[in-house]
């Protein structure tokens, strides 16, 4: 056991992925020799070479696109995209090719790739480096989708990622990467179940990644209102760990989702629609959304009002309880 | 000082460097005239008979394939059917430059690579007659999966030659594509990235006039195997439609490529003798003109007649055509025996790994199809 | 008053927008000579000109970049993509710019662009040729999204949509292109009011496009059981029309959505989770989803058991009903 | 026979035809040495010292600009900025040859470009404050907002240049990029497009040696003016620390552009003397070998010496240093004067029209941010 920042949990993560399997390749702009801009890969170039860990053209088709080649040739791929706004020339070869590809090949041919992507909002950055687009990927069918909160799932998270034959999109909370926090030897549970920080018989948070926090510190704060509100990390957003949800929401009776995605077909609208579908009669209220309004995320000088907030969750959490 | 390019004038005042002229008109490679006679370049580089004979006979059998998939189409056999006639020379000529150990990425139209390489009629059709979304197994054959969504698998193509020059084999990895997908972002990322990394991928254009109805002069504004060469790789431009020229030049773009380690590409310049698919009609926006032009340079007329020339025995032309008659009975055997797909059979192939929501869709789809096939009953 | 199939509509549509707008330019692959490849631009360059019914470059990225330059010229682009699996390469164009355009400029710029796109499947295609991607663009802030489901909507929908001085994702249902229908010289409604097809006291189907037939049978069939159902047809997705769900949600008691995107993330999350949360109480069953698997669209053979059948359709219905 | 282009050497045991170079070296078009004496296309093209003074201010203009910013930056006055140092001969050379109708595509690091057309210190801090995410309109200066997303405004430009080409104006349409955007498919679809359709688009790459940590050498295998060329398009290679070079290629291609409609390229050789951005450290990746080899080529110090060789008198820098400080002092009371922005107030930026229910997320912001006022009060 150690304690990491959630960066340095990451680069120990892939370090031990790359050191246990040759077949493991980093790859992505600036990720060599610089290490990447949040210094996820520092060190690793050095010690694996750089053909291990490769400095891409600026083409993030290309990176995608030649992952999957890399793949096909029985490598395991781990792809950084710099930012999350700069995925979209990507999409392409994520979505019609990367996600398809076992199917087309009628389940001949996997491909066990990562594509990591710095996420969401909260550090100040300039337009298309603050965006929460976990939705796009989750619709699609042949993904699997990921978002660590901590450095402990972090650590393991990427490394359980990198082991998965399917391709997986790997989000890592960028305002949290600096966030220090007791990394275990082992992982418990598997790349595919949430995690309950906190049970909750009044109301249950769901959050992931970078929300994870803010929901925690507002259950805190309702507790001292004498409400009991729990708290699930997802951690896995396709699939979902509808088993775990259905069971808070079995003792609380009340469900809200907070996330930095648009609440318009983000993913608490699939939680919700899940949710009120299998535990129709337990809901003592609606399930509630808390995320970004329908708009594309606003220059930082604004972004505290426009994330989830504490407030923005107990607001949500006063509602159910009054529904 | 070569810093300016091209062939028009500008208007100035003062002087600047004088532009200088890249894009100049380059004639095709070509070794066999449309009448069987050879070129000089021909005669230069002497003429395999075997060669001949035997790139004449896959050309023949494609061509039979490709007649027979039609038609089948036009039965309602097949679904869909992307004819390769009139590109055999192309397909053919290339491929059996390769070896079976290069891996090639195909499109969607090289039907002739895929027989050529040993692929089965009932693995080619299933695609086509609506039963799968591919039909071998790419590792069979060393030869992925046909790409539709046009230029994709150039980069794929690219980054499986990221895996070979690390692994230092002398592997060619060959990217076939059209015209039209040239105008991809991908294509050029491709080009890019194999260039700056030195990679050993062989990018093999069939510049076959057409991209469905748009013709190559609203496609692009220049030569392709110029910007190829532009990018940084050796690129060879080659009449298409002659067999053995095309087989020269991939013969000595894929020796490059093994000696020096960096990619190649070859243009093969020739034509979609057929609509573009089998939905398509051709005559809604080009010529017979321009269609019987191209007639007169069909690839197997010319090969027939230089084999004719070269005093080749009836024989050959008689167990060809012999052959070509079994291959036609197979495909249309093998098209109507392919067996039947079942939807919840699909399910299994979505993801490597477990996936309870998918496995519990497909339990929910399996028992309402049973409980209305009970209801049906 | 006249009868057209759904792609006479639109062509006939795009014609009355071209004849009164000088600055309506349409730009896709093989959509000039050809006409297009399903035919909806037929007849158009000989009437307007090559300059403004343009054959362009086989890239989408292109089609849609363009457009955009165009559009901050003024001009009103209306752009075909040929096929929904096509889309992609451009998904970077339309979300990161064409959806931004106007938030990033302070207002200042709007980008009235249509892209046209021939949606979904039934039609015996190959793969990439069936998709139904409509959850991108709905979640995506900045854009409008649209889906006609008969040819007098085409008809007028086409012409709103192009009228519009905000992006439209405008999609066409391929097997019904060929439907024939009566259009009426004046439209009844805008562009982003949902249409009750049939009120039902029993359940509402909620569907768009492609699947409003599906459902119109599926009530039909309901209907010779005893059953009240009725049918909305969606036409617009983003923003959806709640007001109309919620007044039929309140009349029925039970919401059924049938579209064929996967159910996981496909707008009928989006309005279940809305719809829970503003009717809670006239619920009488939980709202249901009736659309693809989580899987890539199948091959054609099989895919009238993919798609959403009547049978499927009534399967859950009873399920409401039973609830 | 200019069919296979290259210069390295196939093996082959027959003969195919001979490889033939395109990608040589060439040097670029260069005016006015480092010392401030003339080359010999500088005396053959001749000075005009007006002209050359005028430069001179714009780029000690921009540079003090940069400069500031940079510094408020530091105080945290600013979130982030992108330093133009070192490239303001590519921008002033290039922007100062256009016309002030022609549009501007920028990429996000024109400052110079920006001030240049008038573009005020507080319309450009404003988006590096994040306060907004641009500052001014874009139709007042004929100047685009800076794309981020690499590359993807080329395409923008182009289907501007559309317009003006059915309108058939004699606008020049440019876009600024980076070396490391050319590597992106929107780029080279641009090249493509612009050179198919035979539009005035005047692209200006400003090759700074790097791409935040990335190299030319990893970025691609060949010279990005070749490429253009190759694509269909006159292309200069022009020193990008020469800012009589710039816009005197600048010049020619505009003119060239006007006269006969189709795109030209330009790529400005310079070099990004700073970090990538106020986050970036450019020593983990370049030596300061390097960067001291390229301060001896500083744009503006060539420029200075030449005025001082001609005889340029004092007053000249003197009211030059006067302006410059102006400037400074503007750009920090502009950026400490920004307007603060409310959220409340983007909602409306979102749609031309009516939406309701963005419409109910605005009221609900609003009712919560009253009532959590109302608690914090
Ligand atoms: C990304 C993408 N856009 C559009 C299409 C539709 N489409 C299929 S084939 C084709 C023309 C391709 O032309 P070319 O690349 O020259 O190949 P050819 O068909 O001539 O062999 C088009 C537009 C596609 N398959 N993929
Ligand atoms: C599509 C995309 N990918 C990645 C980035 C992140 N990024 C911003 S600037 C930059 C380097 C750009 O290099 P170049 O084009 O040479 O321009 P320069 O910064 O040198 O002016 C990168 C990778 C981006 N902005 N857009
Ligand atoms: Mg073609
Ligand atoms: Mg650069």
């Amino acid at each position: 056991m150690s304690t990491m920042s959630l960066v340095g949990a990451l680069n120990a993560g892939l370090r031990k992925s790359m050191a246990d399997d040759d077949r493991v390749i980093l790859m992505g702009e600036d990720i060599g020799t610089l290490g990447g801009v949040f210094r996820v890969t520092a060190g690793l170039r050095e010690e694996f070479g750089a053909d291990r860990v490769v400095d891409t053209p600026l083409a993030e088709s290309g990176i995608v696109g030649t992952a999957i080649g890399l793949a096909l040739r029985g490598y395991r791929p781990v792809c950084e995209i710099q930012f999350d706004g700069f995925v979209y020339p990507a999409f392409d070869q994520i979505v019609s090719q990367l996600a398809k590809f076992r199917a087309r090949s009628g389940g001949r041919v996997s491909l066990p790739i990562v594509i990591r992507i710095p996420v969401g909002g909260g550090i100040g950055a300039v337009e298309h480096h603050s965006e929460s687009n976990e939705s796009y990927f989750a619709h699609t069918a042949g993904l699997r989708v990921v978002s660590c909160a901590t450095p402990d799932d972090a650590f393991h998270m990427i490394q359980q990622a990198i082991q998965s034959d399917d391709p997986v999109i790997f989000y890592e909370p960028k305002r949290r990467y600096w966030d220090k926090g007791e990394v275990l030897d082992q992982s418990d549970r598997n790349l595919h179940e949430a995690r309950v920080l906190r049970e909750g018989s009044d109301c249950t948070l769901v959050a992931h990644g970078p929300t994870v926090a803010t929901a925690l510190a507002a259950a805190l704060a309702a507790a001292e209102d004498g409400f009991s509100v729990g708290v699930v990390d997802l951690r896995t957003i396709s699939p979902l760990d509808l088993s775990t949800l259905e069971e808070q929401t079995m003792t609380s009776g009340r469900v809200v989702v907070v996330h930095e995605a648009s609440t318009f077909l983000g993913i608490g609208a699939e939680i919700a629609a899940a949710i009120s579908e299998s535990c129709f009669y337990s809901l003592r209220s609606p399930v509630l959304r808390v995320g970004a309004f329908n708009m594309p995320y606003p220059p930082a000088k604004v972004e505290d009002a426009f994330l989830p907030s504490v407030d923005r969750v107990l607001a949500a959490v006063d509602h159910a309880m009054n529904y | 000082m070569s810093r300016q390019t091209d062939s028009q004038s500008t208007t100035k005042t003062r002087p600047v460097p004088p532009t200088l002229s890249v894009i100049t008109e380059g004639s095709p490679l070509s070794f066999v005239n449309p009448d069987g006679t050879l070129t000089a370049d021909g005669e230069a580089h002497g003429i395999d008979i075997e060669l001949t004979r035997g790139l004449y006979r896959e050309m023949l059998l494609a061509r039979t394939l490709d007649r027979e998939a039609l038609s089948l189409q036009r039965q309602g056999e097949l679904n869909l059917w992307l004819m390769c006639l009139g590109q055999e020379a192309a397909q053919i000529g290339s491929v059996a430059a390769l070896l079976p150990s290069d891996m090639i990425f195909p499109s969607y139209r090289e039907h002739a690579v895929a027989l050529y390489r040993g692929v089965t009629p009932a693995e080619l059709l299933v695609q086509w007659r609506g039963l799968a979304h591919s039909g071998w197994d790419p590792r069979k054959y060393n030869l992925q999966m046909a790409a539709l969504v046009l230029g994709t698998h150039t980069l794929h193509a690219t980054g499986y030659a990221v895996g070979a020059r690390m692994e230092q084999t002398d592997e060619v990895v060959a990217a076939y594509f059209g015209d039209g997908a040239t105008s991809q972002g991908d294509v050029n990322e491709a080009f890019n990235w194999a260039s700056a990394g030195s990679l050993p991928v062989l990018f093999i254009c069939q510049n076959n006039q057409w991209a469905i109805s748009t013709p190559t002069s609203v496609q692009s504004g220049g030569q392709i195997f110029r910007r190829a060469a532009a990018f940084g790789m050796p690129t060879w431009f080659v009449d298409g439609n002659d067999v053995l020229a095309v087989h020269a030049a991939t013969t000595a773009a894929a020796a490059h490529i093994r000696l020096n380690g960096g990619p190649a590409l070859i243009e093969a310049e020739t034509y979609r003798m057929a609509g573009h698919s089998s939905s398509d009609d051709p005559t809604r926006y080009r010529s017979d003109e321009e269609l019987e032009s191209w007639a007169r340079r069909d690839p197997l007329t010319r090969i027939e007649k230089l084999l004719r020339l070269m005093e080749t025995p009836e024989s050959f032309f008689a167990e060809l055509d012999e052959s070509a008659e079994r291959l036609g009975a197979e495909v249309r055997d093998a098209c109507r025996n392919l067996e039947p797909t079942e939807l919840a059979d699909l399910f299994g192939n979505v993801y490597a790994e477990p996936h309870d929501s998918l496995e519990a869709e497909r339990r929910s789809y399996q028992e309402s199809a049973r409980a209305l096939a009970g209801v049906n009953r």
